[in-house]
């Protein structure tokens, strides 16, 4: 036994020469291009090929970096043409000094007209290689994916981190705004439900750039197809499940109230009619603080308490009906209504699941609003000016 | 060629394993007296066979002197200068040999005269009567006196024992916030009487042996009888009995002869130089070697665990000593890995380091030449280096040294883009924390750069391959037939492994070591164990 | 005659039992590109079979309690067709170190070492292994405790980090499969993770137990084990849900998303290296077995010897046995099933019923 | 490069576990040894030239196959 041990021991050191050369997995830091952002965009000439450009993040200490931020951006923007990710990503590794890193890629933007035309095949080696990760965020430009990536930032210097922070702050309003690179996969993959990626837009100029999220791409199979603005975007969101800390304005004859969401979540129930259409009943119940008021003058107590609520629980219906119009409109499954029955009422799916446009587009949606009014703020009643202390 | 060179290494350390089994050959016995070696009559060529024997050295002193009535008898002494006390030659020998009135005889008769000079002149505690010369030797060797009377074919040694000792004083190589701290010196009896203070116990048995042909150095085997298990007790004695080398100069040398894996790096036999920890060892039924000439005594079977207890554990609050427990077995688990973990992180697995962190050591790697495997190497030997030199130097020099030039060589190579921050970072905190586990610190060193390497192989495969490789070599290694890692397997040893239980839940001693009576607390009433409500306190009125 | 000395506890065997099936359910399980979102209910089809087959072991350890496998065959067959089942065995004991060592390599290369060659990987394993293997049972027996207790956590904490994603919504279409692939997916969980405990009969001489603790230490071992797969396989499908079959090993997608927040994202390979020293753990246990087997056909007692030369083998008959990752799981859902159970089930009852006829005449049952 | 790997190892293990058994005359172990030693060689020359040897679960499948016990895909 020891005897054993002493040869293992001994050819141990054997792999101290190859040591120097580094082995097979061995990739020095240095030698290395850590790449934190992918666009993806049509390229003009022939639509077959399409403009990869890979965001690479400058080594720069974060501590130490502030005398040379103004200057010199801290990403390199690497671009090249090719059919497929995978040819391209080759090409580019060829031509470099440096192999790609890929495992920090932050995020995968898509060029609106890119997405128009479809991405299954451009996206199936994200899917399908170990070095993307499936917890990659994925996003449609407005215009061009190059812009967003090569944006001059203020704060963040490379715009993946921007964007990757930015989702996370969103995130812990909902854990519905994950646009995961696996929820786009599995809704994919469901027949009916229609996958959804967050638009990314550029604002301000030359070095005083920055990003906002303005809408939701709405995805047919794999083709964009249609676009739902910030507010439906906000309904979407509350109609999907759990939401914490929104807010939402609403109009009424008598004045207008800015409502605090402190909590709001929905459940679903599906009910199929009489007539083989489908009826959904949105429950949804939410806490809800007053914001700000204004109108509603001559209101006291436990009576404008009971307007107020009225006020919320219409505007929210209101919201998301529009929204679920829009997603009729477009008649994209964008509530995996499909998924829903599916799971519930298995066998009447068999029998819907051939032409589910149809059946949704028909698709009646009740939603049933309970608001609670726990607090008022700091003041009760909205501030009468001018009335002063007359009365009470 | 490698192949050669390879062949004959393997050849070297088959040849060193035999040599070590087939028991060494004798040197040829010394060269033998040609006339008899007894007492003879005549004194003098008594005394100059002594001088023969002892080669004439400088320091051996001859003094005649008469004694009796009117100095009718005439003996002499002999003692070697240094190794005696003389105070005690002159108290107990020399004046009442002087006043000692023997009537003188016709024929003086041999043993009359030898028992009158032991009964009535002198009066010292040993004396031992000898017929042989070589015996007298070895008594003069061992700082006794040597006492030859004219006519008589017999010699008296007188133990006279006094060289000038070292003072208990406090250990450099442990010392203790709290404890006791006296340690062992060079002296044997001081040794043993250390450890007799602390266990007065009769089952305490102490056994003495020479070995070493030519410094027959004496060796003291101190453990309780009815605890020790008797098979460590043969394998230590059979092991010990056969040793017949020319020198034992330190325990060291006990410890490569008599040890189980002598081409380990780990160490199966302990060494502590606090009485209250030999102790301590002993009453958990191992056996303590005491070599005289070295303060450091043996303790025999050591177990892995062992390297992490450390005295104060036993000493400080149990919650605390816990903890620090723990946080030596994250130190030994950093000084192998830290290293290992850095090389597989940076060039194999970069997704697990956070993006940020991830451009500041890109940032710091920029400029460096070398791959990070190679420069890891050249910052842990360099760091090996200052230890070495900062232990070798005179203490307040050693000191100085190994913080500043850790800190400058660091620095400077950073600065000169040698070395990348992170790796000095690193280096530093496994330099570091090799120093929480003392007795691995040998064994971490070496294992470190094996997991080094096999981490720039294949990542962190390599390391996990290596750490199983570790575990497996452990768990075969036995010390003294007890196993020396027993993987943390679900026996009364874990109270105190990981974790060190509370005194009073530790009631059985450690499993594999001892043996018979192995409960060490008997009853204790309720006040020990935990606050015991007064009764009927839950009691509803 | 017991080949090698060691002796390890009961309460070691037990944890031995769990730890082996906890790191087969971990890292593959075919079963899921079969059943889909049913697989939580094949694997406690498959366990409550396993546990017939373990009552058949247990009556075959306490019939002839100092007896490994081969030395039963021989005593039940006589000596001409016992040593034919010995060689049937040793063929089978060599696949599925084999096997095992295959999925060894593909997982590590799913995970993180994708340019190495295979064969270094296994090189690797097979040294350590050997070095296992050589210090003999009671060296493998004194970790079981500690690996199977670090496996129980390793699927407790994976599950915590996981919990956000889970949407046990994902359980919901169920048996909307046609029976055959149930009975399949059974057949699948009985054979590979459940039905290998064969192997123990080959170590259960070396074990010091009574018969009474024999039925505890089984039952109790393969409970735990299957236990964990259990909670593997609801943690998967939890977080997965429809897309759980596209993937070859499902459990380490599931680790790709569990995250402490937004640094420590990207920490599945700290599993990783936990699942690998688990799967080393079940190797070094049939590699040790098929080495007392092939010691025993030769009437060696020298098994130390062999243990690198059948290292050797196996590696390089692991090279040839799936060109691909796909024949793997391909065969591994079809034929391997039927082939297993004849040797985990089929074999083993023949020989009680035939032990049984011919002992009744002189001992009852114990 | 590949051969001479493979013949380093194959030597060694030789050299570690066949001389102790003949040293020990313990033809047994010696045939056992062997029963594996020379088609582990056999098999990693055939690996080394990439030669696909055809593997024997495949083919068990495929006889099983043949007989009609196995699972449609």
């Amino acid at each position: 036994m020891k005897k054993l041990v002493k040869i293992v021991l001994l050819l141990g050191c054997f792999p101290f020469l190859l040591l120097l050369s580094g082995c097979w997995d061995n990739h020095e830091l240095d030698t290395l291009f850590i790449v934190t952002g992918i666009g993806l965009d049509k390229s003009e000439e022939n639509n077959e090929d399409m403009n990869i450009a890979l965001q690479i993040g400058k080594p720069h200490s974060e501590s130490g970096g502030s005398e040379e931020s103004g200057a010199s951006s801290a990403t390199i923007i690497m671009e090249t043409k090719a059919k497929t990710m995978l040819e391209g990503l080759n090409e580019l590794n060829r031509n470099s000094s440096r192999t790609m890193l890929l495992p920090h890629n932050q995020v995968l933007i898509l060029g609106e007209d890119l997405a128009k035309e479809g991405i299954e095949s451009r996206i199936d080696w994200f899917l399908r290689s170990q070095e993307a990760r499936l917890e990659v965020l994925i996003m449609v430009a407005e215009g061009e994916a190059k812009e967003v990536l090569s944006a001059q930032l203020q704060q963040d210097q490379i715009s993946g981190m921007y964007i990757s922070r930015m989702m996370q702050d969103l995130s812990r309003i909902s854990d519905n705004y994950e646009f995961r690179m696996f929820d786009f996969m599995s809704r994919l993959r469901d027949e009916t439900s229609s996958p959804m990626a967050p638009i990314i837009s550029v604002t301000g100029e030359d070095d005083k750039k920055g990003l906002k999220i303005d809408g939701l791409a709405v995805f047919k199979n794999d083709k964009m197809i249609g676009q739902l603005t910030a507010d439906e975007m906000i309904s979407y969101i509350w109609s999907m499940g759990s939401v914490k800390r929104c807010n939402i304005t609403s109009e009424h004859e008598k004045g207008s109230a800015v409502f605090n969401i402190e909590k709001l979540n929905t459940k679903r129930k599906m009910e199929i009619k009489s007539d083989g259409n489908l009826k959904v009943v949105f429950e949804v119940d939410a806490n809800v603080e007053i914001g700000e008021l204004s109108g509603f003058d001559g209101l006291q107590g436990q009576e404008l308490a009971a307007t107020l609520s009225q006020v919320a629980e219409d505007s929210i219906q209101q919201r998301m009906q529009d929204t679920f119009k829009k997603a009729q409109s477009l008649n994209a499954d964008i509530y995996e209504f499909g998924v829903s029955m599916k799971r519930r009422h298995p066998d009447e799916w068999e029998k819907m699941k051939e032409n589910w446009d149809e059946v949704f587009s028909h698709i009646e949606l009740d939603i049933q609003v309970k608001v609670k009014l726990p607090t008022t703020g700091k003041i009760v009643e909205p501030l009468e000016i001018g009335e002063g202390n007359d009365e009470n | 060629m490698i192949f050669k060179f390879i062949s004959r290494k393997i050849k070297f350390l088959l040849h060193a394993a035999k040599q070590k089994e087939s028991d060494v050959e004798k040197e040829e016995p010394e060269k033998k007296e040609i006339t008899k070696d007894s007492v003879k009559k005549q004194l003098s060529s008594n005394v100059s066979n002594l001088k023969k024997r002892l080669s004439n050295s400088s320091d051996l002193k001859i003094h005649y002197f008469r004694t009796g009535k009117d100095g009718c008898y005439t003996g002499a002494l002999a003692f070697i200068d240094g190794l005696v006390s003389n105070t005690l030659i002159t108290e107990s020998i020399l004046r009442p040999l002087t006043v000692w009135e023997a009537q003188s005889e016709q024929e003086p008769d041999e043993e009359k005269l030898m028992d009158g000079v032991i009964e009535q002149a002198l009066c010292s505690g040993e004396i031992e009567k000898i017929l042989e010369l070589p015996q007298a030797v070895a008594g003069c060797l061992s700082g006794d006196t040597v006492l030859f009377m004219e006519g008589c074919a017999s010699a008296l040694v007188i133990s006279t024992k006094g060289w000038d000792k070292r003072s208990v004083s406090e250990p450099q190589s442990e010392t203790v916030v709290r404890g006791p701290r006296e340690g062992f010196t060079e002296n044997l009896r001081t040794n043993t009487s250390l450890i007799r203070r602390k266990i007065k116990s009769g089952k305490l048995h102490v056994e003495n042996m020479k070995i070493g042909r030519k410094t027959q150095t004496d060796i003291c085997l101190m453990y309780l009888e009815d605890v020790v298990s008797s098979d460590v007790i043969r394998t230590v004695k059979s092991r010990m009995k056969q040793l017949d080398v020319d020198a034992i100069l330190e325990s060291g040398y006990i410890e490569e002869y008599i040890e189980d894996a002598p081409l380990s790096p780990f160490p199966t036999v302990g060494y502590t130089e606090k009485p209250d920890v030999a102790a301590g060892k002993i009453l958990e039924g191992r056996i303590a070697i005491i070599v005289d000439g070295t303060p450091f005594v043996l303790t025999a079977p050591m177990l892995f665990v062992e390297s992490f207890q450390t005295t104060e554990d036993y000493y400080t609050r149990t919650i605390y000593a816990s903890l620090m427990r723990v946080t030596r077995f994250i130190g030994y688990l950093i000084t192998i890995f830290a290293p290992g973990i850095y090389i597989s992180l940076s060039d194999f697995h970069q997704e697990i380091i956070p993006t940020t962190l991830l451009f500041t050591i890109a940032n710091a790697r920029e400029g460096t030449p070398f791959p990070v495997f190679v420069e890891t190497l050249i910052m842990v030997f360099a760091f090996e280096i200052i230890r070495e030199a900062g232990i070798r130097l005179p203490r307040p020099v050693g000191q100085a040294i190994s913080i500043v030039g850790a800190l400058v060589m660091g620095d400077a190579a950073v600065s000169a883009g040698l070395v990348g921050a992170p790796v000095v970072i690193v280096v530093a905190i496994t330099a570091v924390s090799a120093f929480l586990v003392p007795s691995q610190s040998d064994s971490v060193s070496m294992l470190r750069v094996a997991m080094m390497a096999l981490a720039s192989f294949t990542g962190w495969y390599g390391l996990a391959m290596g750490s199983l490789a570790i575990l497996l070599y452990l768990g075969s290694l036995t010390s003294f037939g007890v196993p020396y890692f027993d993987g943390f397997s679900w026996n009364h040893n874990l109270q105190d492994s990981l974790v060190r239980m509370p005194l009073w839940t530790m009631v059985k001693r450690p499993k594999y070591i001892a043996e018979g009576n192995i409960t060490r607390i008997g009853k204790i009433d309720p006040p020990l164990r935990p606050h015991k409500k007064e009764e009927g306190e839950d009691e509803d009125l | 005659m017991r080949i090698d000395k060691g002796r390890i506890s009961g309460k070691q065997f037990m944890f031995a039992i769990a730890c082996f099936i906890q790191s087969s359910g971990l890292l593959t399980s075919f079963v899921s590109g079969v059943t889909k979102q049913d697989s939580w209910l094949v694997i406690l089809l498959g366990s409550i079979f396993s546990l017939l087959m373990l009552w058949v072991y247990r009556r075959l350890m306490i019939v002839f309690p100092d007896k490994n496998l081969l030395e039963i065959f021989e005593e039940t067959y006589g000596k001409v067709i016992g040593k034919i089942l010995g060689v049937l065995y040793l063929f089978f004991f060599f696949t599925l170190s084999a096997l095992n060592l295959i999925d060894l390599g593909n997982f590590t290369k799913l995970t993180a070492t994708r340019e190495t060659p295979m064969v270094v990987l296994i090189l690797m394993c097979i040294v350590v292994a050997a070095i296992a293997v050589r210090g003999g049972i009671d060296l493998v027996g004194k970790y079981s405790t500690a690996f199977s207790v670090v496996a129980v956590v390793i699927v407790i904490i994976s599950t915590l980090l996981v919990v956000y994603q889970m949407d046990f919504e994902n359980f919901l279409p169920s048996f909307r499969l046609p029976i055959i692939k149930y009975i399949q997916g059974t057949h699948i969980v009985t054979a590979i993770p459940f039905g290998e405990l064969v192997v123990f009969l080959m170590i259960h001489p070396n074990v010091k137990q009574s018969n009474k603790e024999i039925t505890k230490n089984l039952f109790i071992g393969f409970i735990l084990g299957a236990i964990t797969v259990f909670m593997v396989v609801l943690r998967d499908i939890a977080v997965l849900g429809n897309i759980m079959d596209v993937f070859t090993v499902p459990s380490l997608v599931t680790l790709h998303l569990a995250n402490f927040g937004v640094s420590m994202s990207r920490i599945e390979i700290l599993f990783a290296i936990i699942l690998i020293i688990l799967l080393f753990f079940k190797i070094v246990i049939l590699y040790y077995v098929s080495v007392i087997a092939m010691a025993h056909l030769f009437k060696t007692k020298a098994y130390k010897r062999l243990v690198l030369s059948a290292g050797a083998f196996i590696v390089f008959y692991s090279m040839t046995l799936y060109p691909s990752g796909i024949a793997h799981s391909t065969s591994g859902q079809e034929t391997i099933p039927f082939l297993w159970t004849v040797y985990e089930f089929i074999i083993p009852l023949v020989t009680i019923i035939v032990a049984k006829f011919k002992k009744n005449p002189k001992k009852q049952e114990a | 490069m590949g051969i001479l790997a493979i013949v380093i190892v194959f030597a060694i293990i030789a050299w570690i576990d066949l001389l102790p058994l003949i040293r020990k005359r313990s033809w047994k172990g010696i045939a056992a040894l062997l029963f594996f030693f020379i088609p582990a060689l056999v098999l990693a020359v055939l690996w080394n030239y990439k030669i696909q040897v055809p593997s024997t679960l495949l083919t068990l499948g495929e006889a099983l196959k043949s007989m009609g016990i196995s699972y449609k895909p």
